[in-house]
């Protein structure tokens, strides 16, 4: 880390300014306790929780995961205590420790999202809400709601009408569609805050001895360095079609694979004003603070001024 | 919990042992912190591996003075195949130590170990603690073959009462060891039984103590992505205090369960009274 | 290799019955010659050619490649020396030395892709074709034929009308679409033989350095182990989509990242009747037969007779 | 050209260089079929190694009766960072020899030799050819500082006529190859020049040579993902006998080429005028 910082990482989304951009990708760090043990919470830009739906859920069974060439597969099945629990047990414990969150949420119908945004209103260090739409819509054969620009549409309007005004709200986008930049424009169009990209991608794997599928879920989410090249392609999409006045500009969290300081800043130039440290976590816990320092150190070293300065660099 | 600490370990040891490998790492820090049943998960190269997910190892023994750790381990896979490579001198980022122990007895007991293969690995020292504590221990300690065995000579040196055996009768008795365990838990009078092996014998090791009325405790193996409690891979069906069934994660709520909570034959299936299951029929 | 082989390897794509599964991937093996130079090409099932167009192409700028991790990407922007020198100079060689070549065409408009398969009538020892559609459609600003069910049917029968009715139209998929389910019902339906999937994933890449996209071509197809998932997830849900009666029953080329052969038997499993080695070939030019080396004991192992046995078994 | 072949080699011989490594890889049938300016791919790690694309080198040495080549190479990256972690005893897989080489002048002529940095290292075998062809040479070697400059050593065992520079002055003439060259092309009445080195450098000594009257070849160095002729990733605009510029892969019809014929600026562009621009426009 260098002497004083010397940089100003501060970056905003919406009304919410985070003292740096990097974060914590949903559903890799857990409601941040755990990852306390290796770094204080409130070091980085924000904790993004494990997405949350409004009541108890199991999640799959197991085996959820298999490791992959540079990535892994996962079927959680968004495992977890339900909204109530979540906020009443896990969100204070954040909050008390400094640290400031970005809840994610999702549901199987648009009212679900209505519900869960309504419960977080008011609740303790919730500095941003994200939407992963790309869950399961029930209303239309379970086909994932970020697979269509309308279902987009739909969700995001929803939950930005009924969430805190103050808080801003993100869509979280699957790339596993045909075109990403019209499902982004749906969504910013709906009033999103900001994108955050890219969700895993639709993967499976199969056992070479059972002969059968590793994952019990049968299919799971792609994640990992393997997925980054096309994260990047999708962050910077999506930026190039703000430029080109496609759409209004708001900000990205981009996603997928960093690794390193080097790989975050990759993200910031092709576009994203923050970004999330999803599966290497599961590499090196304490990786989120050593990222954030090696991008410190990359951006001072090739002359930025601000992390601002950086972002969409490559477009230019 | 202990605390977990994440450093760069050097390789000091390395050495054959039957079908396994013994590494000895210099961890600073963390010997001081281990208990019996902590495990600890070990990365896979450098920033430029594609093997991601750190590999999880029962620690087998820790000394504070020397500031080392020990693991045995098979080679199984592409992972471990990488580990078996490494040299003396060479160096591993570890985080260690990880998980909940095997709870000690804290009085004296009558305690029998129970191990498949090097699923021994972290009960010599719960085994030396329980006798320092005024306990007395057996073993049975079961492999596929005899190379498979792992520590035979660690048990003999702790007590007379070890019985081995093979699933081929190369060494000790042939079979399982749930074979002569009800014989060994008369015997000594066991108050409990510490296992840890494959989920297919801890699950009947956990049915012969509960017949003799041992209380009985399991380190589990599960897949496990991060092993430090955020990523809900490597959960298993357990039974809480309040009756109620959840997924819990077995690297931070685990390795070590009492295994009369543990839902042997519920595992790898969604069971329908687990909290949440409802939840999951819609999507 | 196992003495006498002792497994039948033979596979069907439409009229045309290849000794093996395995073949090389277009645009990775050229047009068979520079690989003869490690391996026999009739020791393969087929050589799939480097995608030709109707005229000489000069391909883009360089760079065209960057490694990532697990993968890499390319934008080639199919160079080649157009159809005539193709079936002049570098058919003849390929059937002289006894190789079954599975001809990859593509153009800008069906028109491009009828006139090539016209040209293709007759020529020595085609067994096949391969139309990859997941090349830019002019008439619809570029977008690729791939992305659309309609267009993709309109190249497809176009091809299937004219070419040689012994030969086997193969349709080559993207898996950048929302569903390619989609796309291989319509490539199905409009009389294709079989499908080739998949080709590679829309990816790019920032060069830390120079902050600007490493590849000429700024996006670029992401291709080698890191997207197996992807790939082995593409044909799993295509073959389910046959089992359930959703599409009629064609041969599935898998591809993908293939590595090994137990890599190979992912995708004999999760329902290819053969499969495509492309990357990988970078780094081990005899690939395609040790790959079949491999295959070959690996069915035995499992104790398949055939290796029609093994297909689509992950379903059972 | 010389059939390849793909082996596994073992690494007989480590050493630093200056700011480079040399490695001696024993590599079975290899040795004898290579000409100078052939060159090596070398596989970074084994089949769970996330670096799937081979790396080039040229071939700096040959020894058909050790069966071994040895290559000089810069830690550069991250492939390069693991190939300085190989140690002796340690194997890699090559494929080799690739490219077309040099071409000899098969007569006695008059050579000057021109390299930058670790580009020198074919050409101490090439200008032992020549000189055994009863022809002379000349060095003008180059580097941006002296530790970056290989095998000086090699060219005075060779001949007095050994030129250096470094951009920094910190050994020999300050500046760069093109500085002295002409005046050591006018010196030993030059028939040809042979060059390695950066893009900016070959063209640069092509125009030279080209002034001077004398034949260029130059050794140039494209990203290349295959190394065999199939992927087309390395190509430069070329022009052909028949005058028609190509894109010509630098890895099978190169890595040598006539310094004349390769159209160095146009490099990383689209020439209007090479064969198939026009198809481009349309998509
Ligand atoms: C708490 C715990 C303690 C363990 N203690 C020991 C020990 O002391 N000695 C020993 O030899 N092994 C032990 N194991 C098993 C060891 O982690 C696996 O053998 C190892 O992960 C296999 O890795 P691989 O790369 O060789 O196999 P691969 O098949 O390449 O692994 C692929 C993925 O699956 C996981 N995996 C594969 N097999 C297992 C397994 N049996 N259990 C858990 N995850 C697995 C890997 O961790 C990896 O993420 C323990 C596992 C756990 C969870
Ligand atoms: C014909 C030929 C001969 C060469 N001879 C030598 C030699 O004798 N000694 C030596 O030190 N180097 C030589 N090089 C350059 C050497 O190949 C690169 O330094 C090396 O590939 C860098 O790999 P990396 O993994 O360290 O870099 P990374 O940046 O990790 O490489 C990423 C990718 O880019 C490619 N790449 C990066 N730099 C270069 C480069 N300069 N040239 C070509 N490809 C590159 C790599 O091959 C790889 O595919 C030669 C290159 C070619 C094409
Ligand atoms: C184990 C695991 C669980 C995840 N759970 C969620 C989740 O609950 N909600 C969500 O929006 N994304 C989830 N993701 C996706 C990540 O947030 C992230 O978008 C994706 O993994 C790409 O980033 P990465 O490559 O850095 O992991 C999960 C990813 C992993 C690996
Ligand atoms: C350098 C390169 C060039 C390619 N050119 C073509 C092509 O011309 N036509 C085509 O259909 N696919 C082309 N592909 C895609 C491959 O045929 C294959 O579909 C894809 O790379 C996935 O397989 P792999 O991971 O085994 O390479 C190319 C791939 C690479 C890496
Ligand atoms: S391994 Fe990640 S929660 Fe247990
Ligand atoms: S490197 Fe593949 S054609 Fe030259």
């Amino acid at each position: 880390m260098l002497p004083g910082g010397g940089i100003d990482l501060a970056t905003r989304i919406g009304s919410t300014l985070l003292p740096n951009p990097v974060t914590t990708a949903s559903g890799c760090a857990g409601y941040g306790k755990e990852l306390a043990k290796f770094f204080e919470p409130a070091a980085i830009g924000a904790v993004v929780t494990k997405t949350i739906m409004p009541y108890p859920r199991s999640g799959r069974a197991t085996p959820r995961m298999a490791e992959t060439p540079s990535g892994m597969l996962n079927s959680i099945g968004l495992q977890g205590p339900g909204i109530d629990a979540f906020v009443e047990r896990d969100l204070p414990w954040l909050a008390a420790r400094g640290g400031r969150t970005i809840v994610s949420i999702a549901g199987g119908h648009v009212d679900d999202f209505v519900a869960l945004a309504e419960r977080l209103k008011g609740a303790p260090g919730v500095v941003g809400i994200e939407a992963n739409i790309s869950c399961p819509n029930v209303a239309n054969r379970g086909q994932v709601f970020a697979c269509n620009p309308a279902t987009s549409y739909d969700v995001i309007r929803a939950v930005r009408d009924v969430a805190d005004p103050q808080v801003p709200v993100l869509a979280k986008l699957s790339p596993d569609v045909t075109s990403i930049v019209d499902i982004a424009r749906a969504c910013v169009e709906a009033g999103a805050d900001g994108l955050s990209m890219i969700n895993t991608l639709l993967g499976m794997a199969i056992d070479p001895d059972t002969m059968k599928p590793v994952l019990a879920g049968i299919t799971g989410g792609l994640s990992g360095p393997a997925v980054r090249p096309v994260a990047v392609r999708c962050v910077y999409q999506v930026h190039a079609a703000m430029l080109d006045g496609q759409m209004a500009q708001v900000p990205i969290v981009g996603m997928g694979g960093i690794r390193t300081g080097l790989d975050a800043l990759e993200f910031i130039l092709a576009g994203a004003a923050a970004v999330s440290v999803g599966t290497v976590i599961f590499n090196d816990p304490s990786s989120p603070v050593r990222i954030l320092d090696e991008l410190r150190a990359a951006l001072i070293a090739r002359g930025f001024g601000s992390l601002e300065a950086a972002i969409g660099y490559a477009h230019r | 919990m202990a605390l977990p600490l994440q450093v760069q370990a050097e390789i000091v040891g390395r050495e054959p042992a039957g079908a396994y490998h013994r590494l000895v790492l210099r961890a600073p820090g963390i010997a001081a912190r281990v208990e019996p049943g902590h495990f600890v998960a070990v990365a896979i190269g450098g920033v430029d591996s594609a093997m991601l997910l750190r590999r999880a190892f029962s620690i087998h023994r820790a000394d504070p003075a020397a500031e080392t750790i020990d693991v045995v381990f098979a080679e199984a896979g592409r992972g471990t195949r990488e580990l078996a490579r490494l040299r003396v001198g060479d160096s591993v980022n570890v985080v260690a130590p990880l998980g909940t122990p095997f709870p000690l007895p804290g009085e004296p007991v009558s305690a029998v170990m129970v191990a498949g293969g090097y699923g021994s690995a972290p009960m010599f020292a719960l085994a030396e603690r329980i006798v320092a504590d005024g306990g007395s221990v057996a073993f049975v300690l079961g492999a596929a073959t005899a190379e498979r065995l792992y520590g035979v000579d660690q048990a003999q040196a702790i007590t007379e009462d070890v019985v081995v055996t093979t699933d081929d009768g190369s060494e000790g008795v042939r079979g399982f060891v749930t074979g002569p365990l009800p014989e060994v838990l008369t015997a000594v009078e066991a108050d409990v039984v510490y296992a840890c092996g494959p989920m297919g014998m801890l699950r009947a090791v956990t049915e012969v103590a509960s017949a003799h009325d041992a209380r009985v405790f399991t380190a589990v193996e599960e897949s496990m992505a991060c092993g430090v409690g955020v990523c809900m891979t490597c959960v298993l069906p357990v039974v809480g205090d309040d009756g109620v069934s959840r997924f819990v994660r077995s690297c931070v709520d685990g390795p070590c369960f009492d295994g009369t909570k543990v839902r042997w034959d519920d595992a790898g299936t969604i069971p329908a009274d687990i909290e949440g299951a409802a939840a999951m029929g819609a999507h």
